[in-house]
């Protein structure tokens, strides 16, 4: 069974390589995760499965459709969403109202509506605020719900992306690097939550530098090195693979 | 749910009420004349403001859509003889038009380039509104006809007054159910990170053409009404400097504020009145004024205020 | 061709020549600071205006010219001291507003040391026109020229060969790095200014006596040295003159050609349909955004 | 003690990105600065470096207490980083990238350090006239050493050398390293190549989270197990 | 709710009450009489604004020094419009509705006159424009008059004057001003009837510095014999200029918008040859002692030098001559009621001014004729009068 396929995908940089030739498959369910060294290209492929970057070469198919060069909107209405390495979180809006974003294709979003504020729109604002509130207690911020982001904490704010995630109510979610920044309780609880996102049926593919982390919780790790795919496998697996230790402690060069 | 029930219901309640007393202590017409002007470029400035404070896109072309509007309403009424409501909605379905097809082209634009394409566009109507004299009378303008409704031509500055006040009241009401909209927060999100707004299924190109649009045919409306008020317009109406002027009411009083463009519409329209007495040193306190507070309050003025008084919980 | 092609090329060419010392003038803030500074057009209208000035007190042409440029220098230093620093992460919006009512201030300063009426300059070689190939050229459209394409290679001369003006290439290329290797970026930024203050009050200087010198004049010149700084890709110097030169001469010929009515419409035409197509500018190679 | 530093904290944005962070580096020492990615490496070199204002605590260098002394003075005393990414002057000549590299330094210093530096890349000699942004990776990691260079460091900070260059490169540039550190430059590596940046090391100290957690030799380091677990989740 | 919406608004309030409370209570009836004036002091018009303004402190400290009109003072409320309608129509309310002036002696250019021509009717306030266009008073506008020759006069002058030697096709360049445009209009208009053909109609726009590439095209329009620039301002320097410049010869026409001093200093030298048509208190001191005006022009000319020291205008003289028909209009009326004052301006005759011979009535408002009007030519830097 396949959700997501990515086909033989190539993108330079100034003729730098950072995704090269790269194939791989994604199954409905387990949490996946890419790791690599630094510049491995894994951040590179986040974005062209998000659509941000266009690919020079290869196919992205999401259950048999074509999603190669759709406009990033649509992926969010097909099931993708995804958080950031770097937070995009709209600072210039309140918590909630971040979370209601997320939900914008399901709003009401008629420009004759919205400037006469219809029973219509009073009445799904008041909907949608319900439902950003229990996405906001899955995240555990509760306590956060109309506080000004500005002044919100940074693990706060990472937790935040992925509740704005969820609220498109995907069936992929792509999380970049959620730990990187928390200290240790942090990651232990961005840990389970990432779990908990996995048992509510959602597919997770995670790019982190955390070992613990991805070695905790994934059930299929891939390993990039320059654009690409060094090894794939379980976590036992890649703990054996002599290239991935090779590539992370850097012992490869010294041997040849 | 009552229509009261609002985000803002405070904010617009103490404007009308501003609204009601304020005639009582204005003592002669050009004290009106000076409100009026106000609440006209208050209503170009909160549709602005959609644009610049809201969407965060800036635009420094938006006093050539008010121009179209004024010349339309000018020119349609004094030599075609058209009624001037109808003189009006064309005027804006003119402009309406124009910055749909140029929308796209232009929000493309990120940064200073949408600076030069939005100000290159100013400034190519303000010159086609000088060019066609036949048409408006030449860089020395042109005489409008007075407005009238069924038959009903409000003459004075008490009835423009009330006329004004009654749409300025009716755009801050529509601004604030807006930004409290999906259709709002999803121009927000734009502001806040195009990128992230998109993945979460905002198609960002359309809710900028679309705030674009809005926010132009706003200036086109407050344009048609400027000219029947004042009687007569020039293509300065539709110039650089008064674009320039517009955004600073916007960002002055406080970006992502419908009463911070208010406020910023305000003291930009009287400042210059104030300065008169200054003769010679007019622009020079001008620009030192608007330095001064860029710096010292980025953030505009009604924001910046507004936090001293809450002592700003962080 | 005809002469009178020649006519409104050599009319083009001078007046371009202007747009492009504007247009380098924004590029070299903009590559600096990443600032437009609006108020460009303003150290064209106080080199000009300065130097009528200077001269009408008495001081020997030269001295005068000297002077202005100076006066100019120390006004561009003192509003990236005042001005600019001070708004250091603003928004674009907000340093927009910040520049523009610098322009405003200057042009108020003019108007209270100089007053606001139109002067002229005495050119600086006389005024008998020179006959080059049936188009007939006024000595001091040959001085804007040549004084720009003087100014021209000297630039591309402090940029290449002096350390200073590598320091600054590099601080533009990368703020970073440069930092890294022991530049003080605030020193780049307040050189930046003092030189495009000197390369626009040198334009002014050089029009003043085709165009006259009053305080409005820097708010045209202004904008469409900001049209040569974009077309040409901005920040980058050479690119701007080149536009500049590309403005001035479609205008002449447009003047010439089509209708006078639309000649200031032509800088803003060709921006805008560049723009729709190119939307980095003519002369970019463009970049592609990290997120 | 040539770099003292004590109970450094930092941020970075909101991130409070290193805390408490107590270093030093002696003279003519190779020190190695190791922690996954994140763990707050980059941001300690950029605050040793004046690039990020320090929060709290102070930095010694040479004796003297730099910690509030503005970057492009901290190049001038000696201290010289190798940025993360290498961060060339792309549109520049490689000749004018080594010679803006000794921006601090006299004339004659200048060539003088330019002809040793392309006695040791020759390479860079060859290419010296090509825009810097046309070398291939490795050539570039080879220029953002040799820029530092030109500036005569007293004190050399190398962040993430090795970052994206194929195997045969990364053991060219830590040849150089411990060439430089042979030469006498004392030099503080950062590396996300935990083994190899400390198998050359006199010594070693490990990020986690912003904090230093382990200091010792560089062999000691090697053989720890919390280094292992810190780079593969063991 | 977000909270800090309700400061927000107060403190918009506050600010417009602030500034507004700034007022000052209605002006007291009596006391002096108002004269309003708007004129282009500064700007591109200065050179019609300067004079004017200065003329008209002068004589009102003059008046006021011999003891008033009427036994009041006069008061003179002048802002300065740069000679921009735009500017100016904000400034005719404040003169209007704030100031409450009793008579408005304004308008330095036909934009800023035609700009506030439909304040002034509506308010009913006598007005007497300083503006050259015959638009201001044709058709005539119950409460608008006119001191200035017109252009309508002073196209005739010129096309005599070129008749007389021997030019039959003219090329016209003008600006897009008020003035600029109504003086291309009564270009095309009247050269059928005086047997002139318009052969090259170019125009420039407002603030245009260089106007080469134009006159180059007039230049080489087959047939042409003279050249006519209708403008004024700075604009009239770099024609002359410009002209110049290009080497071109065939005779040089402008109208009285040039006819002052700096007309000729900012041109350097081009201005050399030009003619035009003027007031004749330019040339006052060549005037043979029997002129009417000789007097009148000469003291006024002897009044301006002296006390300002810049040379004579004859745009001083449209104020001089706007203020002293108002004075002796009020006198007459024995008050400053605005339709005895316009009825009793209406009743103007044989007044001599600086500038000509009024005789105003209800249906003419400008009430000059062309015995005033003489042709000059730039003689060595200098007004040279034609016979």
């Amino acid at each position: 069974m396949t959700l997501l396929r990515v086909e033989n995908l190539s993108r330079s940089f100034g003729g730098i390589k950072a995704i090269d030739d790269l194939s791989l498959t994604i199954r409905p369910g387990p949490i996946h995760s890419i790791i690599g060294p630094n510049g491995a290209g894994k951040t590179t492929l986040f974005n062209l499965i998000s659509g941000i970057y266009k690919p020079g070469g290869g196919r992205i198919v999401l259950e048999d459709a074509d999603i190669t060069g759709h406009a990033i909107w649509r992926l969010a209405e097909l099931g993708l969403a995804r958080t950031f390495q770097n937070l995009q979180i709209f600072f210039n809006m309140s918590a909630i109202e971040n979370v209601m974003v997320g939900m914008h294709l399901k709003s009401d979003s008629r420009f004759i509506t919205s400037l006469f504020r219809t029973p219509g729109i009073v009445k799904g604002d008041q909907d949608k605020r319900e439902e950003a509130i229990r996405l906001l207690e899955f995240v555990d911020l509760g306590d956060y719900l109309d506080a000004d982001t500005d002044s919100m904490p940074y693990g706060a704010l990472k937790r935040l992306e992925i509740a704005r995630a969820l609220a498109t109510q995907p069936r992929i979610i792509m999380l970049d690097e959620p730990a990187a920044g928390l200290n240790p309780a942090e990651t232990v609880a961005i840990d389970g939550l990432i779990q908990k996102i996995s048992e509510n049926g959602i597919t997770v593919i995670l790019v982190e530098h955390d070992m613990r982390l991805v070695m905790g919780v994934s059930e299929h790790i891939f390993v990039l090195e320059g654009g690409r795919m060094l090894a794939e496998g379980t976590v036992a697996d890649i703990r054996n693979n002599p290239d991935v230790v090779a590539a992370y402690l850097g012992e490869s060069g010294r041997d040849r | 749910m009552s229509p009261l029930n609002m985000p803002g219901r405070n904010g617009l309640l103490a404007l009308i009420a501003t609204i009601m007393v304020l005639p009582l202590m204005l003592p002669n017409a050009f004290y009106f004349d000076i409100v009026i002007l106000i609440g006209l470029n208050s209503i170009v400035c909160i549709g602005l403001n959609l644009l610049i404070g809201y969407a965060g896109q800036i635009s420094l072309g938006h006093a050539g859509f008010f121009g179209i509007g004024a010349y339309f309403s000018a020119i349609l009424t004094s030599t075609y003889g058209w009624p001037a409501t109808a003189a009006m909605v064309v005027g804006a379905v003119v402009v309406g038009l124009l910055s749909f097809i140029i929308a796209r082209p232009i929000m493309k634009l990120q940064g200073h380039y949408l600076a030069m394409g939005t100000l290159g566009l100013g400034v190519i109507i303000t010159i086609v509104l000088t060019q066609e004299s036949d048409l408006t009378g030449g860089p020395d303008g042109m005489p409008v006809p007075g407005f009238s409704i069924f038959g009903w031509e409000p003459y004075g500055e008490t009835v423009w007054y009330w006329i004004i006040a009654a749409v300025l009241v009716a755009t801050v009401w529509l601004s604030l159910n807006l930004i409290a909209s999906p259709v709002g927060r999803a121009l927000r999100a734009v502001h806040g990170s195009e990128i992230a707004a998109e993945t979460l299924g905002v198609n960002v190109v359309k809710y900028k053409v679309l705030v674009f649009v809005l926010s132009a045919i706003i200036a086109s409306l407050a344009g048609s009404l400027f000219a029947h008020y004042t009687g007569f317009i020039t293509p300065d109406t539709s110039g650089f400097i008064h674009s320039i002027q517009l955004v600073t009411m916007v960002v002055l009083g406080g970006m992502a504020s419908t009463f911070g463009a208010v406020a910023g519409a305000a003291i930009l329209t009287i400042l210059p009145q104030l300065l008169t007495v200054f003769h010679d040193y007019e622009h020079l306190v001008f620009g030192a004024v608007l330095i001064g507070t860029m710096i010292f309050m980025r953030r505009g003025l009604v924001p910046t205020l507004a936090d001293l008084f809450n002592g700003r919980q962080k | 061709m005809s002469a009178d092609f020649l006519q409104f090329l050599f009319s083009g060419i001078t007046v371009g020549a202007t747009y492009a010392l504007v247009g380098l003038g924004f590029s070299i803030i903009y590559n600096a600071s990443h600032v437009i500074n609006f108020a460009q057009g303003e150290f064209v209208m106080l080199g000009g205006m300065a130097t009528v000035f200077f001269y009408g007190a008495g001081l020997p042409m030269p001295l005068a010219m000297a002077m202005a440029v100076a006066m100019t220098i120390f006004i561009g230093m003192a509003l990236e001291k005042f001005a600019v620093e001070p708004a250091k992460g603003a928004s674009i919006v907000t340093l927009i507003i910040i520049t523009i009512g610098a322009s405003i201030f200057l042009r108020g300063l003019a108007e209270v040391l100089w007053g606001r009426n139109f002067h002229s300059l005495p050119p600086i070689s006389g005024s008998d026109p020179i006959n080059i190939g049936g188009a007939l050229v006024l000595p001091q459209s040959l001085w804007v020229v040549g004084g720009t394409i003087v100014i021209v290679i000297t630039l591309a001369w402090f940029f290449n060969r002096t350390m200073t003006g590598k320091a600054m290439v590099a601080s533009a290329s990368n703020p970073l790095a440069a930092r890294l290797v022991g530049i003080n970026l605030k020193f780049i930024l307040l050189l930046s200014f003092a030189l495009s203050a000197m390369l626009g009050s040198i334009a002014g200087i050089l029009i003043a006596p085709i165009s006259l010198a009053y305080p409005g004049v820097g708010i045209m010149l202004g904008l469409k040295g900001f049209c040569a700084a974009i077309l040409g890709g901005m920040g980058n110097p050479m690119g701007a003159v080149l536009a500049g030169l590309i403005v001035g001469i479609s205008e002449a010929l447009t003047a010439g050609y089509i209708s006078s009515a639309y000649k200031d419409a032509v800088a803003f035409i060709i921006i805008l349909a560049v723009l729709f197509l190119r939307p980095n500018g003519l002369f970019s190679t463009g970049g592609t955004e990290r997120v | 003690m040539l770099l003292d530093v004590k109970g450094l904290d930092c941020h970075y944005g909101r991130i409070q990105a290193i805390s408490n962070i107590d270093i030093n580096v002696d003279d003519g020492e190779l020190v190695a600065l190791v922690g996954a990615n994140g763990a707050g490496k980059t941001t300690l070199l950029k605050a040793l470096s004046g690039i990020l204002p320090a929060s709290t605590g102070t930095i010694t260098f040479n004796g003297h207490d730099i910690s509030r002394v503005s970057s492009d003075k901290r190049v001038r005393l000696g201290i010289i980083q190798v940025p993360e990414g290498r961060q060339v002057f792309a549109p520049m000549t490689v000749e004018d990238n080594l010679v803006v590299g000794g921006y601090t330094r006299s004339q004659t210093e200048r060539d003088e350090t330019l002809d040793q530096v392309y006695e040791m890349f020759p390479v860079l000699k060859d290419r010296r006239h090509s825009a810097a942004g046309t070398l291939s990776g490795g050539q570039q990691q080879m220029l953002a050493i040799s820029r530092a260079l030109m500036a005569r460091p007293r004190l050399l900070f190398l962040d993430e050398p090795s970052m994206g260059l194929s195997p045969l490169l990364v053991d060219e540039v830590f040849e150089t390293v411990q060439k430089l550190r042979d030469g006498g430059t004392t030099i503080l590596l950062v590396e996300q190549n935990a083994y190899m940046a400390l198998a050359i090391a006199d010594r070693g100290y490990v990020l986690e989270a912003g904090s230093i957690v382990l200091a010792d030799s560089g062999e000691k380091l090697i053989a720890n197990d919390r280094v292992k677990q810190a780079y593969l989740g063991l | 709710m977000k909270p800090g919406l309700f400061r927000h608004l107060t403190i918009a309030a506050a600010a417009i009450t602030m500034a507004v409370g700034v007022s000052n209570s209605d002006a007291k009836a009596a006391d002096p009489i108002k004269i309003g004036s708007f004129l282009a002091v500064t700007g591109g018009a200065s050179f019609l604004g300067d004079p004017e303004k200065k003329t008209l402190e002068m004589y009102v400290n003059k008046i006021n020094a011999d003891g008033g009109v009427i036994g009041r003072k006069l008061e003179l409320i002048l802002y300065d419009d740069q000679g921009n309608p735009a500017n100016t129509v904000p400034f005719v309310k404040r003169l209007i509705n704030d100031d409450k002036v009793d008579i408005l002696l304004a308008g330095s250019t036909t934009g800023s006159t035609m700009a506030a021509i439909p304040f002034v009717e509506k308010a009913g306030i006598p007005f007497i424009s300083f503006g050259g266009a015959g638009v201001i008073t044709s058709p005539v506008k119950k409460w608008v008059f006119k001191t200035p020759h017109t252009d309508t006069l002073a196209v005739q002058k010129i096309f005599t004057d070129m008749k007389a030697r021997g030019i039959s096709k003219v090329g016209l360049l003008s600006g897009s001003g008020g003035f600029d445009k109504s003086c291309r209009k009564q270009v095309q208009t009247l050269a059928p009837g005086s047997g002139m053909t318009v052969v090259a109609d170019e125009t420039h726009g407002k603030g245009d510095t260089d106007m080469t590439p134009q006159i180059t095209k007039i230049k080489g329009t087959a047939g042409v014999q003279a050249f006519m620039y209708c403008g004024f301002g700075a604009a009239t320097s770099i024609v002359a200029k410009n002209y110049k410049q290009l080497g071109a010869s065939m005779p040089h026409y402008q109208t009285h918008g040039s006819a002052s001093k700096s007309f000729i200093k900012n041109a350097e030298g081009g201005a050399e040859g030009v003619r035009l048509p003027a007031a004749a208190l330019v040339v006052v001191d060549a005037l043979p002692a029997s002129h009417p005006q000789k007097k009148v022009a000469g003291a006024y000319k002897a009044m301006y030098e002296s006390k300002t020291g810049d040379s004579i205008s004859s745009f001083g003289g449209h104020a001089y001559d706007g203020l002293m028909i108002a004075v002796e209009a009020i006198k007459r009326a024995g008050s400053t009621d605005k339709a005895k004052v316009l009825a009793e301006i209406e009743k103007t005759s044989n007044f001599i001014g600086a500038d000509g011979i009024y005789n105003l009535s209800a249906s003419d408002h400008l009430g000059l004729d062309e015995a005033s009007f003489v042709m000059v030519e730039v003689r060595n830097g200098d007004w040279k009068m034609l016979k």
